[in-house]
């Protein structure tokens, strides 16, 4: 069988690329559109890691096909900053040290950027169950926590 | 592994005469030294400085080679 | 090199939190890990394994796998070659099976084939006959007489005769007379403790591309915490000298020991040399789990004598540690580190390794320490609990300070265990209130650390900037670390210095990254290279000043005079000294090569609040405060982060964390669902209390601090368990089932 | 390609073997006939959080994907006869966002939205967790003890079925070749009516039930307990409905006495298994446990006083 064409539009920019009916999007970002910001953890959606949105929902990207995002917007890591202005969190990560190995660090990053952006003043309790699915082995996720609170009373301020 | 013994005196003025020294005198040891050993010279230890001088008021520990995670 | 006497230094740089060079490329998904190599023309790599968990390799048919559409090699262990040293030999066979496969996911055979889905349909196409033989899994059952034999001929001399060819060694440690010590004892406990296997569980699962010629020239990309490691592994097990080979460490997505050694790299070179292509091979999370190194499970015996005050006159421990299918040496760290917190007069441990039909065995973290510890800080616990004693009070009696004859043979020198001790004492956490069904726990934790062999080369740039060169990859922060030393010592800002981690070829041998070593002995070895740097330049000034070299001081990022015969002369800063090196001699560079020494072992001490649900066996950790000696803090930051991270490490470890082996010897969760890391929402904040008790082996006074905080977790966790449940627990994981049957007993 | 990609990636040959076929059929009847003309594996795509995990782990390797979520309702949550419809590619976020159905079936609502992380959350579906047929499928308990009927379509058209008929055995259900679900409906509910879920995890987040219970309850004027359903996860091959526990609870007020009819008759309609995520003791006990506080979160939901 022949790989299907997709057109979608990836950080704004439109994007046509051919893949394999069984291929994840995880896998299209990496290996066919270079976006290698998303990284394969599980595979099996139990580590965030891939975490990008589809149409402004948080989703795992290796639990996505290819060929579903045809028409879809999709927002990855390498969308994030404007230019050379880091977002918010991404700057506060760096100050907070929030980060160590820094291989989680993209999918928590555009998961918690997801969250603000439904809950702008979350309490701990609920940034921890919101990153619950982003896996962490380094930090214990304490300064993670700490640099997603710094980062939304910096966002709710602005 | 030293005939039963914990603490055995040999004249050595470096770590790499006092192995030499051990692997002599107490064939015992000699497979765990050629294997690796750290030392232990009055608390610090020292993974594998043949040249380390010792005297004769030094405490030294033979210990197994050391790694980490 | 010994602590700097500048008594109280002034430290600018070092201290301070700065933000570490390589942020913006990891906060912006830039930053390039394993995975994310490519090369043109690259094949993708693929890897069978082994289902069973013990078995005779009868054949193996390559050749409808090697007329598959798009695949360009096959290759197994006969495509590797012989290595003299047995190390390097079980490595290969660690790599690709020989005559047997020892444990579940030995891997048996590799292709790579021009894309991921037709090298996955080609290892279905490769035929093992297999001739299944009976396995153990478990360290008791492994040791007896009659248990099936993983490899035969394994065991030291020093395993008496007669016990099973599974116990591969045996080692002893202590001093002073056991029975006079007990007959002391008021009260003596003695239990049995067994402990789950458990796994890093870095995010990251391994991964390299590698390029290999014919003529034995190449070059392997990967994540690793030693490329130097990874290129001596790949030359002994390919046969190829190691200057031909270039290893570079791309960025590393965790390690925590797992690591210190290879799996796939040699394959995927195999497989290069043997397609003339560029292979990758980035393994699957189920791979990591099956096929790369857990840490060791464990079966314990401690006892302990205590007289009614508290004092304890006697010890005694026997470690029983499986570290899979290859001779493993980790029970040896178990057995000295036991009882390290202790003053004893009389102590004994004993350490057996044992193999079985599991995965080899990798360090995690201070490896061996965690499980023994734990054994030991329950039976003082359940001691105190006994006795009606504090259990602050009673370590505090008992604790190790200077001049201690440790347990395991040195003497002790400044060490922070009673200073950690008493600040846990001080902390408002020790004596806040607890509610129904709550328990307090805490324990003490240990660990060596080590120094090693360390390469460091520092350039002075003729803008006035410092490049640093070292060889040990950044696996948490370490790059601004050492940043921070070589500005702290050359008197200039911390964003003038560049850190970067050298290739193989670019500098010479590094030890791995292991033992806590890196902000040590790389910063040693930087503070060194930055001084030669420094007598360098005081040289050139010298001589444009036309002074003795002893005349000129370095202060603050200038030369200047000093001394009564130096004469007036304005000071000249770093980076005037730089732009007209080219006149004075050539560009400046220090440089500096050593076995580092003089590590500083680490104490720390965790206390921790648990509530257990009595109807479900569940536990909430409540409040958990870490107190540890870190010598001289560089970065705060990381410290802390170090010190969080592997708390929650513990914690896994204590509460769910486990390898499931079912009755035909096969992993049954070999995935992040039922292998269960501590996620956000299961732990309240770390709060942690940074002491600074300088070690006096390094200049800044720097210890190791990344390993010893997942050694009281265990303990403290169990502890505080124990106390809320009101039963004694010694087995870990405490998972709820195990907690409500032995709540229900 | 991506204007932005990287230089330097590989080309990619093809792959030999015969691929996984996906459609995306433009009406249920052309759902329903590409599914009856498959001869080998077909498997139907609404949120694929578990198909593609099966996917992944070489479970399943199905030869066509049926991905169906962009037919007409399969998106919509639309009142019904004081109900409600809810389309079979609703997500549990999109089910949490949703007020009127989260004030009359909260705990329909806590089942989907205990189905893994966040982000699977914001994929998986209902539909998809019942047609899984796990027996730890956490939406599944309160759309049983909520009575609710899946409307199914297939080469004869539509049917009406309800939910605890689908699921017939782990990893099987009732449906027949050509036929998928649609669309649950949740019936309407009286005033004084509540539901609750609650399942045992080790963790916080992440895991699989190793038990579950929903109880819906429905309250008179005074408080007493006039209708009851219990349903219990991961302890039998498929969810199952307890009728004795729900009747140990009719006429009460939760008093003592009911409530441990209740886990009584719970804990006897257990035959669990003992594996990796728990014990047979463990589920019995848990069980009773969870359908005892989810009976009081009910009862209090629904306004009782106890």
């Amino acid at each position: 069988m022949k790989m299907i064409p997709v057109e979608t539009t990836i950080n704004g920019d439109r994007t046509e690329f051919l893949c394999n009916s069984d291929e994840s999007l995880l896998d299209v970002l990496r290996d066919r559109l270079g976006l290698t910001g998303a990284k394969e953890g599980c595979g099996t959606g139990d580590c965030g890691a891939c975490s990008v949105t589809l149409n402004g929902r948080l989703v795992c990207s290796c639990l996505v096909l290819g060929v579903e995002v045809d028409g879809a917007e999709v927002e990855t890591i390498e969308g994030m900053a404007d230019g050379e202005t880091l977002h918010p969190l991404q700057r506060i990560f760096i100050e907070e040290a929030a980060l160590q190995c820094g291989i989680c660090t993209p999918g928590i990053l555009i998961a918690a950027k997801s969250l603000l952006e439904k809950n702008p003043d979350p309490t701990d309790t609920e940034v921890r169950y919101w990153l619950a699915g982003n896996l962490c082995r380094c930090t214990g996720y304490d300064k993670i926590i700490k640099a997603v609170q710094k980062a939304a009373a910096e966002m709710r301020a602005a | 592994m030293a005939d039963g013994q914990e603490w055995v005196e040999v004249d050595a003025s470096n770590f790499k005469q006092l192995l030499d020294e051990l692997a002599t005198k107490h064939p015992g040891l000699a497979p765990q030294i050629k294997r690796g050993v750290s030392l232990s010279l009055d608390g610090v230890i020292y993974r594998e400085a043949w040249f380390t001088e010792i005297g004769p008021e030094n405490e030294i520990i033979l210990m197994p080679y050391m790694v980490g995670g | 090199m010994a602590l700097d006497h500048q008594a109280k230094r002034d430290f600018k740089v070092v201290g301070t939190r700065v933000a570490r060079p390589d942020g913006i490329d990891k906060v912006t998904g830039k930053a390039a890990y394993g995975a994310d190599i490519t090369a043109p023309g690259m094949l993708f790599g693929r890897i069978l394994r082994s289902p069973h968990a013990h078995a005779r390799i009868k054949s193996i048919d390559v050749s409808e796998a090697a007329k598959a559409p798009g695949v360009k090699a096959v290759v197994t262990s006969a495509d590797l070659a012989s290595p003299d040293d047995e190390y390097y030999a079980d490595i290969r066979d660690n790599c690709l099976a020989r005559e047997k496969v020892l444990y579940d996911g030995h891997a048996v055979a590799a292709v790579a084939a021009t894309s991921k889905a037709a090298a996955k349909a080609a290892i279905r196409l490769i035929k093992v006959d297999y001739e299944i033989l009976p396995h153990v899994t478990d360290v008791d059952e492994a040791m007896k007489p009659d248990a099936p034999v993983v490899q035969e001929g394994r065991a030291l001399e020093n395993v008496p005769a007669g016990m099973s060819q599974n116990v591969t060694s045996h080692f002893e440690f202590g001093h002073g007379d056991l029975d006079a010590g007990f007959a002391k004892a008021d009260k003596i406990i003695e239990r049995t403790f067994k402990t789950a296997a458990t796994h890093q569980g870095y995010i990251e699962p391994q991964a390299c591309m590698a390029s290999l010629g014919a003529d034995g020239r190449g070059e392997v990309w990967c994540c690793t915490q030693g490329q130097y490691m990874v290129r001596a592994n790949c030359a002994e097990v390919l046969g190829i000298e190691a200057s031909q080979l270039r290893v570079i460490s791309s960025e590393i997505g965790g390690g925590f020991g797992g690591k210190t050694t290879t799996f796939i790299e040699p394959v995927a070179l195999a497989l290069s040399r043997k397609s003339g292509k560029p292979v990758k091979i980035v393994m699957t999370r189920e791979e990591v789990l099956r096929a790369t190194g857990p840490t060791v499970s464990t079966s314990m015996d401690i006892k302990i004598g205590m007289t009614n005050e508290g004092r304890i006159t006697a010890a005694r421990g026997e470690l029983r540690y499986q570290g899979g299918a290859f001779p493993c040496g980790t029970v040896e760290f178990g057995a000295q580190a036991a009882f390290a917190a202790y003053d004893l007069e009389a102590v004994q441990t004993l350490g057996w390794n044992v193999m079985t039909n599991r995965p080899k065995e990798i360090a995690y973290r201070a490896p061996g320490a965690p499980t023994s510890i734990y054994a030991v800080e329950s039976v003082v616990d359940e001691l105190c609990q006994e006795l009606g004693l504090d259990p602050l009070d009673v370590r505090l009696m008992n604790a190790a300070r200077k001049g201690t004859l440790s347990a395991y043979g040195p003497t002790f020198s400044e060490i922070g265990l009673v200073a950690t001790l008493e600040a846990a004492k001080a902390h408002p956490h020790y004596n806040a209130p607890l509610g129904p069904n709550q328990g307090r726990g805490l324990s003490c934790g240990f660990w060596f650390n080590f120094g090693g062999n360390t390469c460091v080369s520092l350039n002075i740039n003729d803008d006035g900037t410092i490049g640093v060169v070292e060889g040990n990859p950044d696996i948490g922060g370490s790059r601004a670390s050492i940043s921070m030393m070589a500005a702290e010592e050359l008197g200039v800002p911390y964003d003038k210095v560049r850190t970067v981690i050298a290739d193989t070829t670019s500098l010479g041998f590094n030890d791995v990254t292991d033992g806590s070593r890196v902000t040590f002995a790389v910063g040693l070895a930087t503070i060194k290279a930055a001084r030669a740097a420094i007598q360098e330049m005081c040289k050139r000034v010298a001589k444009i000043w036309g002074i003795d070299e002893d005349a000129v001081l370095w202060e603050d990022g200038f030369a200047k005079p000093s001394g009564p015969n130096a004469g007036t002369h304005p000071p000249m800063s770093l980076a005037e000294i730089a732009a007209i090196a080219g006149n004075t001699g050539g560009p400046i560079a220090g440089h500096h090569e050593v076995n580092a020494d003089g590590a500083g072992v680490s104490f720390g001490v965790h206390l921790v609040d648990t509530e257990v649900d009595p109807e479900t066996g569940a536990t909430k950790i409540l409040r958990y405060t870490i107190f540890q000696d870190a010598g001289k803090a560089v970065h705060p930051d990381y410290v802390e982060g170090q010190m969080q991270g592997g708390a929650v490490q513990g914690i896994g470890w204590a509460l769910n964390e486990e390898y499931i082996y079912g009755e035909d010897g096969r992993l049954q969760n070999a995935g992040f669902l039922d292998y269960r890391i501590p996620v956000a929402s299961d732990l309240p904040s770390i709060e942690t209390v940074i002491l600074e008790i300088p070690n006096p082996g390094h200049p800044y006074g720097v210890r190791g601090v990344g390993e010893t905080p997942i050694v009281p977790p265990l303990a403290a966790i169990s502890n505080a368990v124990s106390r809320a449940a009101g039963v004694r627990m010694t087995e870990l994981p405490m998972s709820p089932p195990r907690l409500l049957k032995a709540m229900s007993a | 390609m991506h204007e932005s990609g990287c230089a330097a990636f590989a080309p990619f040959a093809e792959s030999w073997k015969t691929q996984m076929r996906y459609v995306k059929p433009e009406s249920y009847e052309a759902a329903s006939a590409v599914l009856v003309a498959e001869q080998g594996i077909a498997r139907i795509l609404t949120g694929g959080t578990d198909v593609l995990v099966m996917l992944k782990a070489e479970v399943v390797e199905p030869d066509l994907m049926v991905d169906i979520k962009h037919l007409p309702g399969m998106r919509d949550i639309v009142s019904e006869d004081g109900g409600y419809r809810i389309g079979a590619a609703v997500s549990s976020a999109q089910l949490g966002e949703h007020a009127g159905v989260k004030a009359m079936w909260p705990g329909v609502v806590e089942g989907a939205e205990l189905i893994g992380s966040t982000q699977v959350q914001n994929r998986a579906t209902m539909v998809g967790n019942l047609c899984t047929a796990s027996p730890a499928a956490d939406s599944v308990p309160a759309l049983v003890t909520a009575n609710a009927i899946a409307r199914v379509h297939g080469p004869d058209g539509a049917r009406d079925v309800p939910v605890v008929d689908i699921p017939i055995g782990p990893g099987k259900t009732s449906l027949l070749k050509g036929e998928f679900i649609t669309s649950t409906y949740l019936p309407a509910r009286p005033d004084n009516a509540a539901d609750a879920y609650l399942r045992f995890i080790p963790r916080t987040e992440m895991d699989i039930a190793v038990s579950s219970a929903a109880v819906s309850l429905e309250l008179d004027a005074s408080g007493s307990v006039t209708a009851a359903f219990v349903a219990l996860g991961a302890v039998a091959p498929t969810v199952r409905l307890v009728p004795d526990a729900g009747a140990a609870l009719i006429g009460t007020k939760l008093d003592a006495a009911a409530i441990a009819g209740l886990v009584a008759a719970a804990e006897a309609a257990c035959s669990p298994i003992t594996d990796k995520r728990g014990t047979i003791e463990f589920r019995t006990k848990t069980a009773g446990v969870l359908a005892k506080r989810a009976a009081h979160i009910a009862y209090s939901r629904a306004g009782g006083k106890t």
